[in-house]
């Protein structure tokens, strides 16, 4: 009876919704207002001024920088949410499934998974590279990076990602988005620019673009390792059990 | 009439569809995790909605090649910007939930919403 | 051509969405939502967004299926 | 303007956000210098803030594009009269986090304090920053941040209820951010733009006018599960009781203005009164579900003897006032929501700072336990006492002002039924503290709470600065009014 309440409920809702999707500008039309208003600059000038043939890495580095700081935050934000909630890992008092698992992984997992881990990263550190000219940059880079880590951890076990990857390594390195983000702004308003800003007109042509390059860089690699080890950490918090 | 505009508006009549079911799930199901799933599906729904949007028919992928003639018909790159963004919080949020969840787990034994409110009596 | 293939994934999406909700086993729920966000990825491919693509196979159906499958393990596998 | 002072605007996010990034690598180095740190950061925003403020009521809204680009192509930083609002985040962000210091050390793991701080800093930062922002999407972002911070910051006591509470805030939590962002895509849709001002610009150019209806019902929707309006308010109690007392000193002073704040963006600078959209039913029916949620509020928290739980539902019932004035979108009802909006911050964050520090000495939270502590913390209980006196509206108070500005803009839209409503869930107000007040004075203690003296110092100096702004508020009730006037007159356009 609840149920069905809910069902009408969500019915109406959804008409409700078509009825304004049948005013919506119809799907797909170059002539939308969408693709008439503010994108035109971006798809015209976003090369030139953003320093990226991929027009959406462009958008996300500069146009929007602060949205995507924002968006490097909220990843921080979740970690500590799952550390205020579960605690980190720690060595004397925790083991993982693997390890309390009656069946230990498979040879022929364990030497596939090895072979495997290093074209993976290898895949992760091009996608997080070459961001600016293909599909890719750092987020989506991290997100690969961080995949195998927790591919790693699944097969060898916690206490093996722990002696890998140690704590001091692992703290600096899930902030490491936000600070690079602070530093590249930083050395705007160092030049007199605004925060996020990476042209500096003070400078002679070649050297701000090479700036440029240099601060998108360390921006894009920034993101990307601390996506990764923040999605490990997240994994290895949540996978971990406390030892009796 | 009606129907025509909402064949061409296909897309988001299934992504609000997609949002509807993914809060019938949310409601209606008791157990935490699938009412997690619910709301993955809800999140996706709304950036298949947002990517439609900038969907340009016959259009290219947003990234300039060398060599490309001018005057291609690029899709608009900026709901994907913010789709990119989007991801990212769905993803924080799960991660945040299920660390509720295994915490919630330990403590009352049960994932069950009904069961779970009967014990807060 | 093609837009007939994006019609026919459009409607999987919506079909794998009711399995998630039928479906009672949360293990199964969670390959069928899998699923869902690999759909999703193709329309996005589908929609000329490689980016989102790229990332939604990565965090949607890799990651986030995968703290999902470790929650299960630790909780409860059955619904009801 | 010259200089480094020109930045303030971005600075007043980036350095809490740069502090919260770095304090885990302080808590990995020496754990006690966390708190130091927090609060040496809070104090330099605030320092910021305060400068910000002077600076509007000398020369106006400031405007700070972000990377140079110019509004609609990039993220514009909008410092007007209602982001004024920071001043007071970042003074009580800091006044919670001294009273965080010995609370924490005896209510945590030590593994937890380190996170405990990172996490404050990111609300507040999140806050901070949700407010300055000019961009629809922007906003977007900074909800999630406070959002999951808040989520976190309930749960982190780790007793047996709270995850729960949590997980019930977080479930609704998200979905109201997904309204927002549905609502954010459906204006994106027409108006192609995200800028708030520019979006309010094309609002007036399109003609779907359906589709803006659509988006701001799903904005209203969002909003108002993050200020707790009835029917949407299942969660506020729970969590906001449940949560560490500096937590919810946090969350209900400030967390939930959020809520108000984003409402404030959407209906009156980005859709605008006089705007295309003529949403008079909507607020008509958004100003009886705030009279439902006053009387609501404040006659449950009448029921309860738990008194963190009376102050939550206190908040619910304060939330009314503000939205009720709001929407009735006339200049004496929107002024008195606004001054409310400043004034239920400072109160409520007195209130459950002063509940946390009678929690931490007594370990009682239920008010039968506590009968007669009123002789044994007097400050604190003094500080409780003018709290309750101004939040009930006896006349020089700042509550009676904002009371009776709403009760003048209910009368002047025409609906004195909203004005009665008010009168009523005054009474039930008035009721509970006196029930509070009687106990804490006026009862024989049951229990042995001989020893029981007052709190820490640490705790008594925020308690304390707190109330005397209170007291302050009441002798200068019109000062906010500096900022709060031109905001309205901007709104009334």
């Amino acid at each position: 009876m609840r149920k069905f309440l809910i069902f009408l409920c969500l019915a109406i809702c959804w008409v409700v919704f078509l009825s304004a999707v049948v005013e919506m500008p119809p799907f797909g039309d170059p002539a939308n207002i969408t693709n008439r208003h503010v994108v035109p600059r971006y798809l015209e000038e976003g090369v030139e001024e953003g320093g990226a043939s991929n027009i959406v890495t462009g958008i996300i580095l500069n146009y929007r920088g602060y949205d995507t700081m924002g968006e490097v935050t909220v990843i921080f934000t979740a970690l500590a949410g799952v550390l205020a909630v579960l605690k980190r890992e720690d060595v004397k008092t925790s083991t993982t499934m693997v390890a309390t698992s009656p069946v230990g992984p498979s040879l022929i997992v364990t030497t596939v998974v090895k072979l495997l881990i290093p074209f993976i990263v290898l895949f992760a550190v091009y996608t997080i590279l070459h961001g600016d000219v293909s599909p890719g940059g750092g987020f989506q880079g991290g997100a690969v990076f961080g995949a195998s880590m927790i591919h790693y951890t699944l097969i060898f076990g916690l206490l093996t990602y722990m002696r890998k990857i140690r704590l001091a390594v692992k703290v600096p390195l899930e902030s490491a988005a936000i600070l690079s983000f602070a530093i590249a702004g930083f050395i705007g308003l160092f030049f007199g620019q605004k925060f996020l800003t990476f042209l500096m007109p003070a400078l002679s042509h070649e050297a701000q673009y090479l700036l440029r390059h240099a601060m998108l860089l360390l921006i894009e690699v920034g993101i990307g390792v601390a996506t990764g080890i923040i999605f490990g950490s997240i994994f290895a918090s949540l996978e971990k059990v406390e030892r009796i | 009439m009606i129907v025509q505009k909402l064949g061409a508006n296909f897309n988001y009549v299934i992504a609000t569809l997609l949002f509807c079911i993914g809060l019938f799930t949310v409601i209606t199901k008791p157990n935490l995790i699938k009412k997690f799933m619910g709301l993955n599906i809800m999140e996706a729904s709304v950036f298949l909605f947002i990517v439609s949007v900038g969907a340009v028919r016959e259009g290219s992928a947003p990234i300039v090649v060398k060599g490309m003639e001018k005057g291609v018909q690029f899709v608009n790159p900026l709901p994907q910007a913010l789709i990119l963004t989007g991801i990212v919080v769905a993803v924080s949020t799960t991660a945040l939930a299920l660390a509720l969840m295994i915490k919630l787990y330990e403590q009352c034994g049960t994932l069950d919403a009904d069961e779970l409110k009967g014990m807060e009596e | 051509m093609l837009w007939r293939l994006d019609i026919i994934l459009l409607l999987f999406l919506v079909a794998t969405a009711l399995g998630v909700y039928v479906t009672k086993d949360l293990m199964a729920a969670s390959i069928i939502f899998s699923a869902y966000s690999l759909t999703m990825a193709i329309v996005w491919q589908q929609l000329s967004a490689p980016d989102l693509a790229l990332t939604e196979a990565a965090v949607g159906a890799g990651v986030t299926t995968v703290l999902f499958l470790i929650t299960i393990s630790k909780t409860v596998r059955r619904e009801d | 303007m010259a200089g480094v002072s020109g930045h303030f605007p971005i600075l007043i996010v980036v350095v809490p956000l740069v502090g919260a990034a770095l304090t885990p690598l302080i808590g990995h180095w020496r754990r006690r210098l966390c708190m130091p740190w927090a609060a040496l950061v809070m104090l330099f925003t605030f320092a910021m803030t305060a400068f910000l403020g002077v600076r509007l009521s000398l020369h106006g809204p400031i405007g700070y594009h972000l990377g140079s680009w110019e509004p609609p192509f990039g993220i514009e930083i909008y410092f007007d009269y209602v982001a004024a609002l920071t001043f007071v985040i970042a003074l009580f962000g800091f006044l919670v986090i001294i009273f965080s210091k010995r609370y924490v050390e005896k209510e945590l793991e030590e593994a937890k304090i380190s996170t405990y701080y990172t996490l404050i800093l990111l609300i507040l930062a999140g806050m901070i920053g949700f407010v300055v922002t000019g961009d629809m999407f922007n906003l977007f972002v900074f909800l999630e941040i406070i959002s999951l911070s808040g989520y976190a910051l309930i749960a982190i006591g780790g007793e047996k209820l709270t995850a729960m509470a949590a997980f019930k805030y977080l479930l609704v939590g998200a979905i109201s951010s997904l309204c927002v962002l549905l609502g954010v895509a459906f204006l994106y849709s027409i108006t192609g733009t995200l800028n708030m001002r520019d979006i309010s610009h094309m609002l007036t150019l399109t003609d779907a006018t359906r589709v803006a209806s659509v988006a701001l019902a799903l904005f209203i929707v969002g909003f108002a599960v993050k200020a707790a309006m009835f029917p949407l308010h299942i969660w506020l109690p729970d969590a906001h009781a449940l949560a560490p007392s500096p937590v919810s000193a946090l969350l209900s002073g400030l967390v939930v203005k959020t809520g108000i704040v984003g409402m404030i963006r959407v209906l009156f600078n980005v859709y605008r009164i006089n705007g295309p959209l003529n949403y008079g039913p909507v607020l008509n029916i958004m100003a009886w579900l705030a009279g439902i949620t006053i009387i609501l509020g404040a006659f449950f928290a009448f029921f309860q003897n738990d008194i963190k739980m009376m102050f939550a539902y206190s908040t619910i019932s304060n939330i009314g006032y503000i939205v009720m004035g709001l929407s009735l979108a006339s200049y004496f009802g929107i002024v008195g929501g606004l001054i409310h909006v400043f004034n239920h911050a400072l109160i409520k964050t007195t209130l459950f700072l002063c509940a946390g520090a009678i929690i931490y000495k007594t370990g009682y939270r239920k008010l039968a336990d506590l009968q007669g502590i009123g002789k044994k913390m007097p400050i604190t209980m003094g500080a409780i006492v003018i709290a309750a006196v101004s939040i009930v509206g006896i006349p020089p108070t700042a509550g009676f002002i904002c009371k009776w500005f709403i009760i003048l803009g209910a009368i002047e839209a025409g609906k004195p039924v909203l004005a009665g409503m008010l009168l009523l869930g005054s009474l039930f107000i008035v009721a509970y503290y006196v029930k509070i007040i009687n106990a804490a004075f006026f009862r024989e203690p049951v229990h042995e709470i001989t020893e029981v003296d007052e709190a820490p110092a640490s705790m008594l100096i925020p308690i304390v600065i707190l109330a005397i702004g209170c007291l302050l508020m009441g002798v200068f009730a019109y000062a906010p009014l500096a900022f709060i006037r031109p905001a309205v007159t901007g709104f009334l356009r």
